[in-house]
């Protein structure tokens, strides 16, 4: 133990079910315990829970992650900050990430939904960019489950009331039905973001004495335990979880990334974070290990929704729209008087320190300190047993079709394949008033404001693939995202993806995985096409079914000139019609 | 019958319409004003006259329709036509 | 012509605005924030769309009330143009400059999409760059422009003339189909009697380029920029 | 005091909310269900103990911003805290 540490009044035995509600196994919390040469307080339990949490640590996956192609000119940053961004030249830079919100949206599909796009929004507006794209990759049960139809319009109706109210265009994505998703959907939500490439903002806290500011919407107990549930195998007892539903406010976002943007362009913030999964808890930690230095946190000053709050709720709380700051020292008031003209919280409620350690007051009482190499590069990484499965394309009985004009009738019937404007249509499209292609296309394309370069991004995966053979489809997945990207004139720079995945512990679901990002890499290699950003979703399963393989692939490319865009509609009579490929 | 149903957000979720409503009633100069809460209400004319009847019927409505139950409340009266 | 954008919090189309407003006047218009209590002298005051407060309550409700609005109610009843777009619109209809509210859409979704619009006149300040009776193509985005007055409001309006625009079909029928929202007597858009206060939901600086798949949205402004140089 | 405010819409005046949720109620098998409107409640916190300023400061409220009167009516009330 270092000096530093402080008097922490630890119990002297936690309850073994309490340990286990909080997702750690009894190796785990060995580790913890070992670690600080004394049993947690329940407070160190929540922290170190949700930041060893699959969703947080990436435990199952980071070994594998780690083998994927990051690299390439155009990459400016690659995976490892809030999002990745990309060269657009002329000192343009693209910013953009995929991730997922799939239980939250199953519980509450409206909510769910529409703080996923907050979420995401939010990595992208954190890295100084103004969001200019947003993407959805839905998957849903069979049209006929008694579900589906509630999920359907809860989730659409909350991706559109989000982005539309934030005035960002949501100019595509994707949307599958398949029974093996009734009990688990998979809400995934993309966003691009636009930003000149001397002025990107990154996360880490280098500094001692500097401050910690928070700034937005103040905490209440909504979404504890999120993170921990985001990362847990449903099962019938599930909605008994229900009350850490979020509840989204796109207005007060909206006021954010205003005040964010104009702080940014004054020269005063060292790092910034967005409050995600395990909100303050996660961005302290990730922005003080980044930076290399302690973290100290007085949680008296934090704004409080709700009265007598513990610091165990205060850590764990996933409350929206909120964001952490370290400062240069001396222009709080600078900031502040933004944050207030924009009529959102603003407090200091911290400090960097050269401890190394991560330190929580509350009420006179020290609540946590713990040493932050054990909470974020500390965390557990699992080299979990997978099995290869046999690829299971092999056709079955086809019945024969009776012409190929019905079967194009039939084809063009089917959920996955009818038109989608009934989805794309709640959306603004084009809001910002620079989409060039909007939804029905193959990708869409909106210009870089007050240029002719437009941005094109693409949704891709077709799960069917990869249920037959993981390692095929995520490399088809990829080479769809690309051709959808092509189609349009732009040339394919980067990928972001969001691996949505059964339960990692089975090795046959691992091996799906291992599978996919194998098939991932090979193809973003083989294209130079690398992954910038991404984000990974296990444990989607209930009672043992779990949902196939889905890799769901979102790119990005670049149209030199938004003029020679390609379109998808026939412009003339007497066009001729070319086939390339076999 | 007629019921009169009153949907509200359950204690400790986040009401972004009532503190938008909180905050533009302090602009007006209504300085007093605290912790803003919004809701629905709806009126249904049911075609049943048994009153535990009706009151079943209320309440199946509201937790199958018209309350959103992982975040929302409902209460009711019913009034005799 | 110089013109003046004002920005409530929400308001999500004011730089739409003011990018068109530059492009066909030449001069990028003065964006006011809605707290201020001053409005720069303007030859037009804009409105843009967007979600005031998060639209919570009522769309344009809040808006109406904030400081800025009591000096461009000032403006508009002395004669100044105000052009109100979408929440516009609606923060229009909530000040009582103009008639009627604007409802949620009878399909209770956001529509976004193009609709064709029938120009009603011509000799007005805003559509003095349309034929009379012409049909264009607009876009609209939103989730509550399903207009609504009352009928002795509606037989005034309609006597009037008041009546901007109306959603028609591509030969211009006023058929329930080409209703998107539901709007009374396919109401998009709507003149007070003085004729320079126009609100209309469909969003004109959306398609006034070729690259965004249309210009019929710039003759507003090409006619405001001829009317009041 | 809390106020409780109903703001409901005027007879005559579409509601498509109401007739939205009246055609989900029959979807649902509530066959007998009619005339169904929806309005909002809104609670407020008052910082007045007095009934009869209460009173004015909530009718100001609901005159000023709460309602549009142009289509909707109020009605609420008062509770002493
Ligand atoms: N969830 C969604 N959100 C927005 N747009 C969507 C969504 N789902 C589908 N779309 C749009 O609908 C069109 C058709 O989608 P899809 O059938 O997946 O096409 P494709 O197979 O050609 O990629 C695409 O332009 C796509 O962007």
């Amino acid at each position: 133990m270092s000096e530093a540490t402080q008097k922490v009044d630890a119990p002297d035995e936690l309850p073994e079910e309490l340990i286990a509600e909080h997702g750690l196994s009894p190796d785990e919390y060995a580790r913890i315990r070992k670690e600080l040469g004394r049993t947690p307080t329940l407070t160190e339990l929540g922290i170190v829970s949700v930041m060893w949490s699959e969703h947080c640590s990436y435990k199952s996956s980071r070994i594998w992650l780690k083998t994927l192609p990051t690299d390439g000119p155009q990459v400016i940053q690659g995976p490892g900050e809030n999002a990745g961004v990309v060269d657009l030249g002329d000192g343009d830079a693209a910013v953009f990430k995929m991730e997922s919100h799939n239980h939250p949206s199953y519980i509450e599909p409206y909510q769910g939904a529409a703080t996923g796009v907050g979420g995401i929004m939010r990595d992208v507006f954190t890295m100084g960019a103004r969001p200019v794209a947003n993407m959805n990759a839905l998957r849903f049960g069979s049209p006929e489950h008694s579900k589906t139809r509630h999920l359907v319009s809860g989730v659409v109706s909350g991706i559109g009331d989000y982005g539309n109210c934030m005035g960002v265009p949501t100019i595509g994505g994707e949307t599958n039905f398949d029974a093996r998703y009734d009990g688990n959907i998979l809400v995934n939500a993309m966003c691009v973001g636009l930003l000149k490439s001397d002025r990107i903002f990154k996360s880490a806290a280098r500094g001692v004495g500097l401050p910690v500011v928070y700034v937005g919407s103040k905490t209440g107990r909504d979404g504890i335990h999120g993170a921990t549930m985001a990362s847990a195998e449903f099962d019938d007892a599930s909605a008994e979880k229900r009350p850490t539903v979020q509840v989204g406010d796109p207005f007060t976002e909206k006021l954010l990334l205003e005040a964010c943007l104009e702080l940014m362009a004054e020269d005063v913030i060292i790092g910034i974070q967005d409050m995600g999964a395990a909100g303050l808890t996660s961005s302290s930690v990730e922005m003080a290990d980044k930076g290399g230095v302690g973290i100290e946190l007085d949680l008296d000053k934090v704004p409080c929704r709700e009265e007598a709050m513990t610091a165990y709720e205060m850590m764990l709380s996933e409350s929206q729209e909120r964001m952490l700051m370290v400062l240069k020292p001396g222009a709080e008031p600078q900031a502040e008087a933004i944050f207030k003209k924009w009529e959102l919280d603003f407090a200091v409620i911290g400090i960097t320190t050269d401890t190394g350690r991560f330190v929580i007051k509350h009420q006179g009482a020290v609540e946590a300190d713990l040493p932050l190499s054990a909470l974020a590069d500390g965390a557990p990484v699992y080299e979990r047993p997978w099995v290869p499965k046999e690829p299971q394309v092999a056709p079955k009985e086809v019945p024969a079709a009776d012409g190929p004009l019905s079967s194009l009738e039939a084809l063009m019937g089917t959920s996955n394949l009818c038109s989608k404007r009934w989805i794309y249509e709640q959306y603004d499209h084009m809001v910002m008033a620079d989409t060039v292609a909007r939804p029905g296309g193959d990708a869409g394309v909106v210009r870089v404001h007050g240029t002719n370069k437009g941005v094109a991004v693409s949704c891709d995966v077709t799960p069917r693939y990869c249920a037959g053979d993981a390692f095929e489809g995520a490399k088809q997945a990829v080479a769809e995202c690309w051709r959808n990207l092509t189609s349009v004139g732009a040339d394919p720079l980067a990928i972001t993806d969001c691996m949505n995945f059964g339960n990692p512990e089975r090795p046959e679901i691992m091996g799906e995985f291992v599978a996919a990002v194998k098939g991932m890499g090979e193809a973003c290699t083989a294209l130079s096409f690398p992954v910038v950003s991404g984000n990974v979703s296990l444990y989607n399963e209930t009672n043992g079914v779990a949902i196939p393989p889905t890799p769901a692939i979102g790119g990005v490319g670049l149209i030199p000139d938004v003029a020679k865009m390609a379109h998808l509609a026939l412009a003339h009579d007497g066009d001729v019609l070319v086939v390339v490929g076999k | 019958m007629k019921a009169r149903i009153t949907i509200t957000l359950k204690p400790g979720v986040l009401d972004p319409q009532g503190k938008a409503i909180e905050g533009a009633l302090h602009a007006l100069g209504f300085g007093g004003v605290d912790d803003v809460r919004q809701g629905k209400y709806i009126e249904v004319e049911i075609g049943e006259s048994d009153p535990d009847r009706a009151k079943a019927e209320v309440e199946r409505m509201c937790e199958e329709l018209l309350a959103n139950t992982v975040i929302e409340n409902y209460s009711y009266e019913l009034e005799a036509a | 012509m110089k013109a003046a954008v004002v920005v409530f919090p929400g308001s999500n189309c004011d730089r739409d605005a003011k990018t068109v407003l530059t492009q066909v006047t030449g001069k990028a218009p003065a964006m006011v924030w809605h707290g201020d209590a001053e409005l720069p002298e303007a030859d037009l005051i804009v409105l843009p769309g967007g979600f005031s407060y998060g639209d919570y309550l009522r769309s344009g409700a809040m808006a109406a009330h904030s400081p800025i609005m009591r000096e461009v109610i000032a403006r508009a009843k002395a004669g100044t143009p105000v052009l109100g777009i979408c929440n516009g619109f609606q923060v229009l209809t909530e000040t009582g400059l103009l008639p009627g509210v604007l409802m949620r859409n009878r399909s209770l979704r956001f529509i976004c999409k193009d609709v064709r619009l029938k120009v009603e006149r011509n000799d007005t300040i805003y559509t003095r760059s349309y034929e009379a009776g012409e049909i264009v193509t607009i876009p609209i985005a939103h989730k509550d422009g399903n207009y609504f007055a009352d009928d002795e409001t509606l037989a005034r309006v309609e006597g009037e003339g008041l009546v901007a625009f109306r959603y028609v079909s591509e030969s211009g029928g006023l058929d329930d189909d080409a209703n998107p929202n539901g709007s009374q007597h396919n109401i998009a858009g709507l003149y007070n009697e003085r004729g320079n206060v126009l609100g209309m939901m469909p969003h004109p600086e959306r398609l006034a380029e070729p690259a965004l798949g249309g210009t019929d949205g710039a003759k507003i402004f090409t006619s405001l920029l001829e009317a009041l140089h």
